[in-house]
């Protein structure tokens, strides 16, 4: 599979918009503006973005409390995001959500979850009715590995499974749950082979090499879309900073740590197209200065935004 | 307005059926709802009649029966789920609290989440502490649910039809020794009775007994029993238990000056404390003749003993003596 | 691995205990004389009482909704099983239980459980404290093919697999859940290739031959007991009658049934141990009378017994 | 009795680190409870006293942890878990109220499940819906179960070795923003607060407050500066929610004739509705000057933003309306 370079560029503008967003949300959050907490996924923006990218237009996703990538990959505006953070008016949710609830049903984005595993069973139910209306649409699910130890993994699995849902179950593998490592965890190597629990295709993919991740999901989302029932997919990767606000982060070696980021994908997707010449480096550096203008534009958006109003509280509980 | 007599089980599965072929985005999902025709027979009939697509039996998995009907509905769905019992709605509280009670809120108001949760609530059947529980005073304590009992055949239609047609998801109380009660339900299919209007099921003077599900039935027996004995007992069902029309009620407890609560869920905890609480923080306050009473299930576990489960919830002659206390200050 | 006779004799004899047992339970629900609901395990009595007697003296089970071919198998005591069914103060619970949850814990019995799945979780932690207190028993866990359906039975065998408890996780797959094919609710063709998810042993087993049942639980226990971590095994079986006490098996074929009925377990086993020459026909069937007299004399004993006093609806919530 | 400084959250640890030190029955599970010493930093260091053996870092399956924890009990240990967030009891409901809770029952009284479930509830930290929840009322309605809530970290210790030694399931409530509080804790190891005991937090003589968690303390300081205008407030923590020493609050209200009760937990649903109604239903309704009042948390989820968050729960200022309103009449 080649790539269109649009594709590659607009792929590198938003991993760059991901690992800025969450530069800046970090941030904040030292400084005290945003309360509550949030996770962040720098280091593995592919997963989030290139798995997104190779859907089409009406395809759904459900994100991860370490949503961020996966919105900005799923094409939502930063500036609505930050926003969110921001508990702005103007956010996604109306600052009623905040980091862990990023939410865009109106564009098939069915919302980050602050539930580990909560995306399961809400991401069978949206396959279902894109099966059930024949829209050929398919639904894109992001977990954690941790969260593949939660029932609702199973269930829904199952579910999907045995009803042929067009739904692609993508695995963060990230090694660590919070501040377990996977070993402890869960007793297998590969977490796709927890496929074969349910007869459907378990794959492992390089979660920090956008190319193969984005031509794995293209693939999986081709047949899942003929009908073929859902796929699991795991991408190994990695998280770079702490799994949330505070985080000593006596769990894991800062070797393990500094190895990893010599596989930064998003260096991977710059050094790829400048090897195969799509791009000079001057360009790719173009594009990283805009990715960063849009993400100040972005804070200054979400800065000169209105808080809710306070009897907003009220609204929105019922339909 | 043209009657069928019917029972009341025959009257959820009409109210399900009228609805589904008027809109196709309706599915109903389910353990062995299909061929089987669902635990308690509700739905016998309805596979054949909607086909697989359409009535679609779930393995034994109550989580994501919740969840994929949470999901479903915000796609564009409109999902009706059974719980085989309501008892097992512990395995489904995360889908139906954290997510489909919280999407819309959570999300700015952006997400629609019409779904169904039919549960089947209630002792009286000796099936025992797991299939016998009343827990819809967890579900009263959850902003974005709504929760609906229906206590005649007619209600079962009336109420489960606008459950069904509500754009929030919708806990649909049955109970069990409900089922097979019969009574006339009207056959036109635009017949609906409106969520969130508490009902007066009895006019009466002297004391307000609010009661829902079987022991409605009870509560009518006792008020017609102390009726020969010259009181007058108006009693309300509220139907639409959260959010619960309490205007009807505190209406009433300020003509009567006297109010009880009779449930048959476990009394610490249950509904009959926001009521009483409700009456007693309205302007019916300065009516009352005597405290709010509650009467409700023992607090314990429904034993399996025929004599013992009868004995864990209230009984007529129970609800008898709680009118007398009430009118006897 | 032979068995000794007395093992055999007393295999068949629990057999038919379990079997008798349940024709009077059936008898007495059809007369309206108990009430509530009843699950009967009449076919699959082998499963239930095979696995249990090679077990050792102080091991544990937690048993399923269609528990009665368990508890016999267990040796729990007809009698107070039978009183319990009538809801009789000598019954096992006192008559608060009934048939879904005859229960013994001083003899290691968890109890049946009206919650499919429910026996995965509470095995799980039954089996910490043997392990804990390096008691080297083991828990066997008894669940239905339709329970491996549900969350807990994921994460109790995770769990259960990254602690290496000592447990067994037998699952009873008579082909039904309720009123579903497996072939409806799973896409798998053996529930044991499930043991993959989680890096343990998944074992298939004849579920109407005693002997296999046995010998393959009983070496299962062995390395369970050993600290390898737990088993799964799936052992193959048919249910005779319908699910509960109301279902007119319209999910099935007479012709299915029929064939499994030539699969007997009662009867291989007397064939067996006949052919064998360890028992003469005459002497299996004065087994079976008694059998038949230990049925009656539970029958009067539960009869006999006295109803629990009203008060007692009040007791046992606390300890 | 010999007293030093600490924070709430070491006060639990103390808790949990005596009574392992004593029983080696006990084993503490949960998520990130090891070496990360869980999500709000309670048992950092119990790890590296008590062993992987005995804390033990669970995956991310709250329906095992409450199970497995069940199973332990019964068969000899006294299993403390921890849900990372109270909001995931949501997960482990069919594992806690229809095993934990029911099994001593359902067994005919010959069962005991000793475990301890630490709940971290409230909001207040601006993590949205949910991982903010209050959901004690839930765990009031199941009998079988206990449910604790201390406010002190003096309580924090008693109350909840009281918890770890109680023969039965206990639901330790804890308030996340209570965690960092500092307070005298008792030294002595045997120092224990029993269970089913309410406290005269403050006395007072013109209107009894009911309150716990984080909300007692804006009680307290609605008390003092109500008391300046002169009205005397009794202000009294259940601390044991179910089963609740109700006997405390009813002498007090007999003794005040007002009464108001505060909880951060959704109004409708909430234990308000449970202790005014205890309260209208005892002797003291006849003592009752104005009706008792409920003041709750508003009917929606929590949200996000940081001023609507704040505005979701009762303030100072609503409970010196609230003190205000029942003092007029
Ligand atoms: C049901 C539930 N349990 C626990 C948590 C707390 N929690 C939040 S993130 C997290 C770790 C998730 O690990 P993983 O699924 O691997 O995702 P990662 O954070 O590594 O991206 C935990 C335990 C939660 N939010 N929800
Ligand atoms: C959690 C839960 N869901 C549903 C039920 C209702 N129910 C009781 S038995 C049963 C079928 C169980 O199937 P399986 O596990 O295969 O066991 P079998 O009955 O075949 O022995 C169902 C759905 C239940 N008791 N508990
Ligand atoms: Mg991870
Ligand atoms: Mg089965």
């Amino acid at each position: 599979m080649t790539l269109a370079k649009e594709t590659l560029v607009e792929m590198y503008l938003r991993m760059n918009h991901a690992r800025l967003f969450e530069e800046k949300v970090a941030w904040f959050f030292s400084r005290g503006m945003v309360h509550g907490t949030t996770h962040l996924s720098v280091g593995e923006e592919a997963s989030g973005v290139a798995s997104c990218m190779a859907l089409e237009e009406g395809d759904l996703v459900s994100l991860t409390h370490r949503g961020h990538s996966q919105a900005v990959g799923f094409g939502l505006d930063i500036n609505r995001m930050m926003a969110e953070l921001l508990g702005k008016e103007t956010g996604y949710c109306k600052g009623k959500g905040g980091s862990m609830h990023i939410a865009d049903i109106e564009s098939g984005n069915l919302g980050a979850n602050g539930i580990v595993g909560g995306g399961f069973c809400i991401s069978a139910g949206a396959a279902l009715t894109q099966q059930y209306k024949k829209t050929g649409k398919v639904v894109l699910c992001f977990a954690g590995d941790g969260a593949t130890n939660e029932g609702s993994f199973h269930e829904a699995l199952n579910l999907a499974s045995i009803w042929k849902l067009p739904v692609i179950f993508f695995i963060e593998n990230n090694l660590y749950a919070m501040s377990t490592p996977i070993e402890k965890h869960m007793n297998i190597q590969d977490i796709a082979d927890r496929a074969k629990s349910y007869g459907i295709p378990g794959i492992v993919v390089d979660g920090n090499d956008p190319l193969e991740i984005y031509e794995t999901v293209a693939k999986a989302a081709q047949e899942v879309r003929k009908g073929k029932g859902p796929v699991l997919i795991e991408s190994k990767t990695y998280r770079w900073l702490g799994h949330s606000k505070s985080d000593a982060q006596a769990y894991r070696t800062k070797e393990e740590l500094a190895e990893w980021k010599l596989k930064d994908p998003i260096k991977r997707l710059r050094n790829f197209m400048i090897d195969n010449k799509m791009m000079t480096a001057e360009e790719m550096d173009k594009l990283e200065e805009q990715a960063k203008q849009n993400i100040e534009a972005a804070v200054k958006f979400a800065s000169d935004s209105p808080e809710p109003p306070i009897e907003s509280v009220l609204e929105d509980v019922y339909a | 307005m043209e009657m069928k007599e019917m029972t009341y089980k025959d009257a959820i599965k009409l109210a399900m059926s009228e609805e589904m072929r008027k809109d196709e985005n309706i599915i109903f999902i389910g353990e062995d709802i299909g061929l089987y025709g669902g635990a308690f027979g509700v739905s016998v009939g309805m596979f054949e009649e909607f086909g697989e697509e359409r009535v679609r039996d779930t393995p034994i998995s109550e989580a994501v029966i919740a969840g994929a009907a949470a999901g479903a509905a915000a796609t564009g769905l409109r999902p009706i789920c059974e719980m085989m019992f309501g008892d097992f709605i512990t395995i489904a509280m995360d889908n139906l609290v954290n997510q489909a009670a919280k999407m819309r809120y959570m999300f700015g108001g952006k997400a629609k989440v019409p779904m169904t949760m039919r549960l089947p609530f209630g002792s009286g059947t000796g099936a025992a502490a797991q299939h016998t529980q009343s827990l819809e005073a967890w579900l009263c304590h959850v902003p974005g649910l709504k929760v609906v009992s229906a206590s005649t055949p007619a209600e079962a239609k009336g109420l489960l039809k606008a459950a069904i047609r509500d754009d929030n998801p919708v806990c649909f109380i049955e109970h069990k020794l409900l089922y097979k009660m019969k009574g006339e339900v009207p056959v036109d299919d635009e017949y609906i009775v409106p969520l969130g209007v508490s009902d007066v099921k009895r006019e009466g003077t002297d004391v307000t007994i609010v009661s829902y599900g079987t022991m409605l039935y009870r509560v009518l027996e006792a008020a017609e029993a102390v009726a020969k004995e010259g009181i007058s007992v108006e009693v309300i069902d509220p139907r639409t238990l959260y959010p619960m029309d309490t205007a009807t009620i505190i209406e009433s407890v300020k003509k009567t000056g006297r109010a009880i609560v009779v449930h048959e869920a476990c009394k610490t905890g249950g509904l009959g404390g926001e009521i009483a609480a409700a009456i007693s923080e309205s302007e019916a306050f300065d009516f009352l003749d005597a405290p709010v009473l509650r009467l409700g299930g023992l607090d314990t576990p429904i034993p399996y003993n025929r004599n013992l489960e009868a004995a864990a919830i209230p009984t007529v002659d129970k609800i008898k003596d709680a009118i007398y206390k009430v009118m006897n200050r």
